[in-house]
């Protein structure tokens, strides 16, 4: 074990820490955010099962951003179906061949869409950066953080699909560092300044998710127009607050 | 003429989910097909050393064929400018691109080795039409998409006309292309005919046509809005044209074949004695493929019915298939002369026409094909701005009110 | 386990040899080393050929296809494939005159043409043709389309419809790609005869004759010479490797 | 506050719901390292550790190198391979790829990374004969 295994080793346990406290930090947040009004977009389902299809048909198939914008949805959709695949096959470096979950990853088809899905998610990516940069409206409103997340994002995709497609990496060895990591059994890392590279940058795109646009993730399930149910009239909506407003005012004429 | 509006349609009833579904469900039989298919191997298919295409390439041709000319609506309204065309044009080049994606996925799914996919699209012979063809097909689907891009933005309309040309010419040379994959073949005597391009072109025209009336009539009962007679009349009379110069290419292709003492055989064996394959091309494509089509189309009792419209143009669809049929499987089940005057007997089938007997599987997959082409149209029109909302006469007919009078 | 240990001892003594013919002195060779060095690519200098003479190829003499079979492993492999369906590299076929009953027996494989339809057909140049005119597939970057097996005039391609398992280590075969005679590039790499000729001879028929067609002092190049040969299909133009007489 | 902890109550589960997933994630047997098969003796080809990482591309150029060119140079060829890493155990029996204690399937099946050699190519030594009793298979 190198001084560079043991400092990589602490690194990812922190940044997990402050990915899983920061982001269940900002759940929290968004759970307790008072939704004072009824503001689903219409047409919107009038039932709760309703409101869970429209979900999920935003999640999977970014629907509002479809009607809104072609282009957009072209490239992001790309980017982050690719992203599902290569989180997919990277799986592999976590689990054993005695998982459940194992016949999913040991899979030719898995395999090679993410593989081959890293190309199109560096296309998308591409896509998403030409329109920060060539539509006047969006270069206006981008801020600085805006460029660093896909340029962040850019260099991990980048370095990884090197590995795959330009030199390799010892990838047997890579699979211990990281079984050893959840195991508590520390194992060495492959000493390949590709990896080193993309391993660091993945480190750092946990350290700063909590406090970066991309906590549009979980963010999106709390969106008020979105995972309202449509039913102002057959069901009064109250929020919390209002709630303590009513209790008050009923206590006040008893 | 009012400008066109273009909508979605809704595709909230239930015959739309019907349909959706009866067609999801054929694509799930043909990719379970194609998984047992490669699971196994070609051994659970009537495909066989002797026969070595079969019920997917039938299919697979037939859409990469149709794909092609159901571009034509979009064409002669881009090329020829005829303006009565142009409002349809959205809904044509993306039949197009669908049924073209459709025999393709028929295609990769029968290879020996689909994981291979990558391969065959990094490692070009560029001797070989076979490879020609694949950068036709991915050429086909991206010009297209452009065109489709195109005329669907506004603000680009005034461009499409230039890709409208592109998408014409490039799938001229697509179904010739497709053509030449049997017309380049020296060693099988049905083959090895330079006529197989150009007729593989009209093909395209009647094919195509007939599967995009379909579409459209459908798309246009089912979603009720309103389509005009002149429109219809005036493909359907297009389509009798077309069927017409199918059967002067076929005649034009035996009859050169006969005039060649050495095709005798071969001619004899499709025309007279092949009994299957004699059967298709005579009942199949002759008489339901495009008598009984141009019966429909022109005789004054059915022509002005939209049912016997309709009717025609599954004839033509089923009489392109039995014609693909022929061609691709007769001309394989017909034994190759590799000694002239000799009676030739081997333990690998030398000499004798050689059987094929399609299995489930095979032909699941080639249907699935057509359903995924299929399914693929009917949520396109349902995403996307590319079906007029009213195609009444009176709304898209330049000439309409001088004919009214 | 004789027949390895015999195996063995050649290669043996066929090393020893060689290590001996160089000791002597460099640059001076006791005798002549015909085999290409393994780390040498084959040239167009060499075009290897075959001959047969169907005359006294004899009817009903299935010696050289059992040789083919033993020597590259297929034909008893395959078991859930239909007859239709199974592989072919070499088949005997019987001729008979339509007009005078004449009986001829040939063995029919692929031909080796020097311009294959296979190789021009081919969309990712899986179908190859080596630079001594070998004709052969590779099977990585084969994809299984079956569009030589169209194009080949003499059915000599076959496509491999189930999974295999105990191919010979020099002879790798397997499931969804296409294969056929290959000429034994095994043996000939290594100076060696085909199979199928080696069987003939052996049984005394001497109606297969290899060698290298662009030697002239070869004994094919000789009896081409001599006797003329032909080709089947010599209407397509191919110039075929393989050539018949008596045909 | 019921408000309030109404979603705590959904958070605590859905935590809880993670924690289980991320377990079902993990392994049970956690084998840190694959059990690689000694080879026949001496040195590879080439150093392990670059072996461990290119191996592949040596098998790649040196397949083209044979089929297409005809040289049989026996250095980074997939036969010396087998014949030196899937060489007879005493018993003089060897194992198929199917099993997991094949030299190639160890490392494979730990990371899984599908090959196809073994669709077409023999897994064994010419003369070699295969195991009867498979042990560690997958």
């Amino acid at each position: 074990m190198t001084a560079l295994s043991y400092f990589f080793v602490f690194l990812f346990y922190a940044a997990t820490a402050v990915f899983v406290i920061g982001v269940a930090r900002k759940i929290m947040q968004y759970a307790r955010t008072p939704a004072p009004l009824k503001i689903p977009t219409t047409p919107a389902p009038v039932t709760q099962t309703g409101v869970v299809f429209r979900m999920a048909r935003e999640v999977v198939l970014f629907s509002s951003l479809f009607k809104s914008n072609k282009w957009t949805w072209v490239f992001g959709w790309m980017f982050h179906f690719a992203l599902l695949l290569a989180f997919v096959r990277h799986l592999r470096y976590a689990i054993s061949s005695d998982n459940i979950l194992w016949p999913l990853i040991n899979n030719s088809l898995v395999l090679a869409a993410g593989q081959y899905g890293a190309l199109a998610m560096l296309l998308g990516l591409t896509g998403l950066f030409g329109r920060r940069i060539f539509v006047d409206r969006v270069r206006y409103i981008s801020a600085p953080s805006d460029y660093l997340m896909l340029i962040l994002i850019f260099a991990i995709a980048t370095t990884g699909a090197m590995m795959s497609f330009v030199t390799h990496t010892d990838i047997v060895q890579l699979k211990s560092f990281v079984l050893g990591l959840i195991w508590f059994n520390w194992q060495p890392l492959p000493n390949d300044g590709l990896l080193i590279t993309h391993l660091a940058l993945v480190a750092l795109l946990m350290l700063i998710f909590p406090i970066s646009k991309l906590l549009h993730a979980p963010g999106l399930f709390f969106s008020p127009t979105r995972n309202q149910v449509d039913n102002p009239r057959e069901k009064r909506h109250i929020s919390p607050w209002g709630q303590a407003i009513d209790d008050a005012e009923a206590k006040a004429k008893a | 003429m009012k400008a066109i509006r273009y909508r979605e349609i809704d595709g909230n009833s239930l015959g739309y989910f019907a349909l959706v579904g009866i067609l999801g469900l054929i694509v799930a039989a043909g990719g379970l097909a194609a998984l047992y298919m490669e699971h196994n191997g070609h051994w659970v298919t009537g495909m066989t050393n002797q026969v070595v295409w079969g019920m997917p390439h039938v299919f697979a041709v037939f859409l990469i064929v149709a794909a092609s000319g159901a571009l034509n609506v979009a064409s002669i309204s881009s090329v020829f400018n005829k303006k009565a065309y142009k409002p349809l044009a959205p809904l044509s080049a993306i039949l197009a691109v669908c049924l073209l994606l459709g025999g393709l996925t028929v295609l990769v799914l029968d290879l020996g080795q689909p994981d291979r996919l990558v391969v065959a699209m990094t490692k070009y012979n560029f001797k070989s039409i076979f490879a020609w063809n694949m950068i036709l097909y991915n050429g086909f689907i991206a010009i297209v998409a452009v065109y489709i891009w195109l005329m669907m933005e506004r603000k680009m309309n005034v461009y499409s006309k230039y890709a409208g040309f592109a998408a014409f010419f490039w799938r001229l040379i697509l179904t010739t292309g497709t053509g030449s994959i049997f017309g380049f073949i020296v060693a099988r005597q049905a083959y090895d005919a330079a006529i197989m391009a150009p007729m593989f072109v009209i093909m395209s025209f009647a094919y195509g046509l007939a599967v995009f009336m379909l579409v459209m009539m459908a798309s246009y009962k089912w979603s009720g809005r309103e389509l005009g007679e002149g429109t219809i009349q005036r493909m359907k009379s297009l389509l009798g044209v077309f069927i017409g110069a199918v059967l002067y290419f076929l005649l034009a292709y035996h009859l050169t074949n006969l005039y060649g003492t050495e095709n005798h055989g071969v001619e004899a064996f499709l025309l007279v004695d092949g009994g299957i394959y004699t059967k298709l091309f005579w009942y199949g494509t002759i008489l339901i493929g495009c008598l009984a089509p141009l019966f429909l189309i022109f005789c004054r009792f059915t022509k002005n019915s939209n049912t016997a419209i309709v009717i025609a143009c599954i004839l033509v669809i089923l009489g392109g298939l039995s014609q693909m049929y022929v061609i691709i499987i007769g001309g394989q089940a017909y034994p190759m002369e590799m000694f002239p005057g000799k009676i030739v007997e081997s333990g690998f089938f030398d000499g004798g026409v050689k059987s094929y007997t399609p299995t489930l599987a095979e032909t699941l997959l080639g249907l699935g094909g057509f359903a995924l082409a299929l399914i693929m149209v009917s949520l396109a029109v349902k995403v996307l701005r590319c079906l007029p909302v009213s195609m009444a006469d009176k709304d898209v007919d330049p000439h309409y009110k001088a004919e009214a009078k | 386990m004789k027949q390895d240990t015999d195996m063995n001892r050649r290669r043996f003594l066929g090393q020893a040899a060689a290590a001996a013919g160089l000791a002597v002195a460099p640059g001076v060779m006791l005798y002549e080393v015909q085999a290409r060095p393994a780390g040498e690519a084959a040239t167009s200098k060499q075009r290897w050929g075959m001959l047969i003479d169907t005359t006294k190829c004899e009817v009903g003499c299935n010696d050289c296809v059992t040789a083919c079979k033993t020597e590259n492993g297929w034909g008893a492999s395959e078991t859930k494939s239909s007859t239709e369906q199974q592989a072919q590299w070499i088949r005997k076929v019987k001729l008979t005159d339509k007009q005078t009953g004449h009986v001829q027996s040939l063995p029919l494989m692929c031909q080796h043409c020097e311009t294959p339809p296979c190789v021009d057909v081919c969309p990712t140049g899986a179908s190859m043709k080596r630079a001594d005119g070998i004709v052969l597939v590779d099977k990585h970057i084969c994809i299984g389309c079956r569009y030589c097996m169209m194009a080949c005039p003499y059915k000599a391609r076959s496509f491999i419809h189930e999974s295999l398992s105990g191919q010979k280590a020099h002879a790798p075969r397997g499931l969804g790609t296409v294969e056929s005679c290959t000429l034994c590039v095994h043996r000939v790499d290594k100076d060696g005869t085909p199979a199928c000729v080696e069987s003939c001879n052996a049984k005394g028929h001497k109606a297969m004759y290899f060698g290298d067609l662009n030697d002239p002092n070869s004994e094919i190049s000789k009896r081409l010479k001599e006797f003329g040969g032909q080709q089947i299909r010599a209407d397509l133009g191919l110039n075929t490797g393989v050539r018949y007489q008596g045909l | 506050m019921v408000y309030l902890q109404r979603h705590i109550r959904k958070l605590v589960t859905l935590v809880g719901l993670g924690i289980l997933l991320s377990l079902s994630l993990t392994s049970q047997a956690a084998d840190l390292k694959p059990v690689i098969p000694t080879a026949k003796g001496g040195q590879c080809v080439e150093k392990t550790d670059v072996m461990r990482k290119n191996h592949m591309e040596f098998i790649l150029h040196q397949r083209n190198d044979t089929l297409r060119r005809g040289i049989r140079t026996s250095k980074h060829s997939l036969k010396e391979c087998i014949e030196c890493h899937n060489a007879p155990a005493n018993d003089g029996k060897v194992a198929r790829i199917s099993e997991k204690d094949h030299f190639c399937s160890s490392c494979h099946t730990f990371a899984a990374v599908k090959i196809d050699c073994f669709e077409c190519h023999a897994d064994k030594p010419e003369a070699a004969q295969y195991r009867t009793s498979a042990k560690g298979g997958h």
